[in-house]
């Protein structure tokens, strides 16, 4: 599973750093591990116009954070948060996702993460970031704030 | 599949025993039912291939147990037609699953946000006077903690509640109503949804004790509409060591823990904790994993079997029994004495023959029966007599066996009054 | 006997897995030990042949699965040392063993007769900054229910308790000192007789959790002088869902009841019940019973190797492994780095690599580590970091193992910094 | 199990009935079934003088206090209570109690009660009448009060 991939991303992290102008800021931590991101995004005409991050941890999380928001930026917001939902889906595949050729090609760097899925522990370091993206997204005011984007469906691998 | 109970009974070893010299006639199985080889196997398979600790691990081993652990919730949400897996929490058994409602219940007067479980003097409590000690206990313990009071549904002669009774007391004052599906001591089967009804009408938590229930009857908590079913493995064919707690997620996200230790937290502090979502906010420290694993065999088992044929199979041993048994003489059927609103386990008495010595006589003939107050003594109490000699059938329960008891039955009046 | 692992092995069918393509090298024993053969055999035996629930039942199959049962308990017995059998309470793990204490003594306060054990505003209940959260969050909820305070002795930078700060935190306000005998963060083992005197001194009870301490050390209640004595059977090579807690007869029969339900009961009245003697008051309902009957297997099976030659072995390994660990340049011990008053449980870091990826890539090698706070998050708070890798021995652990541990923790090291 | 011997001390009960001259009466019940068992002793010169009994119950406690009653009659006090050991000892036997000659001729009908002890949900049963036995007489002055005869033994098979 330690594909060159998310080494790569861990090493080279991409969209790395908070940029000055953003609609929302939200910290997430996982607490059974520590892993730590901070996400601030800029959203414009309905897409996410910017995103930048900060983290600490392991390099499953860092690295899905970096393939996040190399996916997301200048991304519909709509079709991000469809994104969102399938990396949800890849993660719960408990490694037997069933993807077609289009979600292989819209997931792309993402499906890196696939065998990650078999260890229910590091599933949720593989969600950090991306439900930090959704969380974000939300606290700037897309959407219905009912979807708080807490990481349920993590919790309960 | 049709139901052919010789081809049942091959898929349980211990069968093949025998006792005394003769072959085991086991008509104890509302006490606790026999395994499977499939159950029995669920749990060395895991020990011996798949083992490690859950939850926490991030090697192989510990991947392969996990899904394990958690696809037998998956198979108990199921079985239970549970809207969600999260509300299936595993515990030891079901007095442990009655008694972390009753815990977390106290433990809301000192959580903060917890407003709406809390109970204090004045509240009540209610159960029936046909509860397992498992369900009378913890509720007199929770009074005892709380100062509330502790009220409960009578029975009449026939076994069954005082309908009349059901709304008087379960009232405004009532905060928590806890009752048997189906009576372990009278084989009495509940108006569940009557009762559910009541308590909801005036505010109420309903819990539903499915132990001698979920082995007999289809089982659907949504159907039911409770707020929390419960029931125990080892009467479910499953290993010992591991009951099932349902509650609806609304309720259990509020709920305040009742174990505190490793794997119910969220983040542990020095200078405090927080706890994880349900269920794991209810399981503290290493669950019974080849316990749970092999439960969800167990559920498999039942399933494929089904759950309709079980109950159609065991419809007719019963009133095949009640025929059989009261064609006896002088034998007195403590509960329901006709086939309706009852199942598979039936009490009687002999006049002037202790229940223990029957039970013993039997088992010099092989057969296996329970005599006592089957941890229901109110119910002795109530019918003014000391114990009652139980019969209870089950998936593999014959009429071949049910005459076995007959003969037997009439052999020990035989030597008593010889 | 002499011990000799490699027969050893050959008792735990699951060593030979392979793991990846690689023959499984496991060292996660202090998250959850590997079963042998005997002990999978113990409950499928019970299950196959001689099952039925146990105390209740007067027949041939109820007396032979409770001489079984309380088979276990003599053993569990004898094993501690324990001067009386009756003092031997199964639980379902020590979570569950030191919740009970926490909650009888909360019971307390409602007890009529009980007062010895009251606790309230004022007092204090001590642990120390290197507990499992088992043994730290059922405290802080006594505290929570109770009013009373929560305090713990500190610990240094070797991963010691602050020898100058146990006389200070325990003192007459004390009730309760609950503490680690080994640590399974950080591998260190505590002076139990002196905490326990000091315990004694200020009145206080005192509670060992010797969940790490009984797979490796002889544990000898008596020779402790602890109050209570609890371990878990899944770390003791026995089954899931089985874990003993040990008390002092004249303390169990005072302490209030915990779960209430069948078994635990002398007489169940509707308007009030009355409670058995120590242990059977504090077993609630069916109990574990296939899985103390193996964890009776497993006692036996220790017994047999010797414990204190499983100590020497251990001790050896774990010498050979601190030598091996430190030889890797920048890998820094959390705990005591040499080989005096700690057990066969080493924790570490490596910068800039988290140790989620070090156990990650080291299964890929077919090694089995933990990684992560271990369930004592302030140890790692404590020492700022955010989780250490653990690799921890048993009794089949070679130092072949050994190698292949550090071997593979090179390779990361490159893989990272490539 | 079900020897001639406990059927016909069931049947044909001996010593039954309360006599009017008594040192001390006690009332012992098993709350797992519901037997019960009055005693009342009457001590003179270091011998149980006379006792007497009045219960209900199983065939096991009935019979059981029926051949206790018939063997201490008349005994020093301090043979009964050896008696009430070797007893007490046969029942916590589990089927295995090895017994000299000497002991089984002292035991005599009760010897008929070795095969209770296989059952541990039956061993009270045969221990009622004794222990109850036992406790009388404590309570009619004899040796340390502070054994009051409760069947502690009996409570933790
Ligand atoms: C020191 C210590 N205490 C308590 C526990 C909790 O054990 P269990 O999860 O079996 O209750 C553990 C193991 O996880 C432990 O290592
Ligand atoms: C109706 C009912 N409730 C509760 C229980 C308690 O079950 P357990 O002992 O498995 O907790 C039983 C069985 O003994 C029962 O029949």
């Amino acid at each position: 599973m330690y594909q060159e991939i998310i080494l790569d991303h861990y090493k080279h992290p991409q969209h790395r750093g908070l940029p000055d102008a953003f609609d929302a800021e939200v910290h997430h931590v996982n607490p059974t591990c520590g892993d730590e991101v901070t996400v601030r995004v800029k959203l414009a005409d309905g897409t996410i116009a910017d995103l930048g991050w900060d983290g600490e941890g392991c390099s499953i999380s860092q690295a899905s954070t970096s393939v996040m928001s190399g996916l997301v930026i200048g991304k519909q917001i709509d079709d991000a948060m469809a994104l969102q939902d399938k990396f949800l889906a890849l993660m719960q595949s408990r490694g037997n996702a069933e993807l077609s050729e289009a979600d292989e090609d819209e997931l792309d760097d993402a499906i890196a993460f696939e065998g990650v899925s078999k260890y229910p522990a590091r599933i949720k370091c593989a969600l950090l970031g991306w439900m930090a993206m959704k969380s974000a997204v939300a606290e700037a005011g897309w959407g219905t704030s009912a979807d708080n984007g807490t990481a349920k469906a993590g919790e309960t691998v | 599949m049709a139901f052919d109970v010789e081809t049942v009974r091959k898929d349980f070893p211990i069968l093949s025993r025998e006792v005394h010299g003769v072959p085991l006639v086991y008509l104890d199985s509302a006490n606790s039912a026999q395994k499977p080889q499939v159950v029995i196997d669920a749990e060395a398979d895991l020990y011996a291939n798949h083992y490690a600790n859950v939850a926490r691990a991030v090697h192989t081993l510990g991947s392969e147990v996990t899904h394990a652990y958690e696809g037998a919730r998956d198979k108990v949400a199921a079985f239970l037609n549970a809207p969600s897996r999260d509300e299936i929490i595993f515990t030891r058994n079901i007095t442990e699953a009655l008694n972390l409602l009753a815990y977390s219940l106290s433990n809301a007067s000192t959580t903060i946000g917890a407003d709406r479980f809390r109970i204090g003097p004045g509240d009540e409590i209610v159960v029936t006077e046909m509860e397992h000690h498992s369900n009378i206990v913890p509720w007199q313990l929770l009074a005892q903690r709380t100062g509330a009071t502790f009220r409960w549904i009578p029975i009449d002669d026939e076994g069954r509640l005082v309908e009349s009774a059901i709304d008087e007391v379960i009232n405004e004052r009532t905060k928590v109503v806890s009752f048997v599906y189906q009576s372990n001591a009278l084989g009495t089967i509940n108006p569940v949804r009557r009762i559910v009804e009541r308590a909801r009408a005036v505010g109420a938590i309903s819990i539903v004790d499915a132990a001698q229930a979920a082995p007999h009857l289809p089982l659907d908590v949504q159907d039911l509409g409770a707020d929390f079913v419960a029931f125990t493995g080892h009467k479910l064919y499953g290993p010992t060591g591991v009951g099932v707690l349902w509650g609806r997620y609304d309720l259990l996200a509020q709920l305040p823990p009742f174990l505190g230790g490793g794997e119910m937290i969220e983040t542990v502090d020095m200078s405090g904790s927080t706890f994880a979502a349900p269920p794991h906010r209810f399981e503290a420290g290493t669950p019974m994993i080849a316990q749970a694993v092999a439960l969800g065999t167990a559920v498999d088992y039942v399933t494929a079997i089904g759950m309709h044929e079980i109950r159609e199979h065991e419809k007719a041993l019963t009133a095949y029994a009640l025929d059989g048994l009261q064609s006896i003489d002088g034998l007195r059927i403590i509960g329901p004495a006709t086939p309706v609103d009852r199942g598979a386990t039936i009490s009687f008495t002999l006049p002037g023959i202790h229940p223990h010595d029957v039970a013993q006589l039997l088992d010099e003939e092989g057969i296996a029966v329970r005599a006592g107050h089957h941890c229901a003594r109110p119910v002795c109490v109530r019918y003014g007599i000391p114990a009652t000699t139980r019969a209870s059938f089950g998936v593999y329960t014959t009429t071949d066996e049910i005459d076995a008891l007959v003969r037997g039955v009439d052999k020990v009046k035989e030597m008593f009054t010889r």
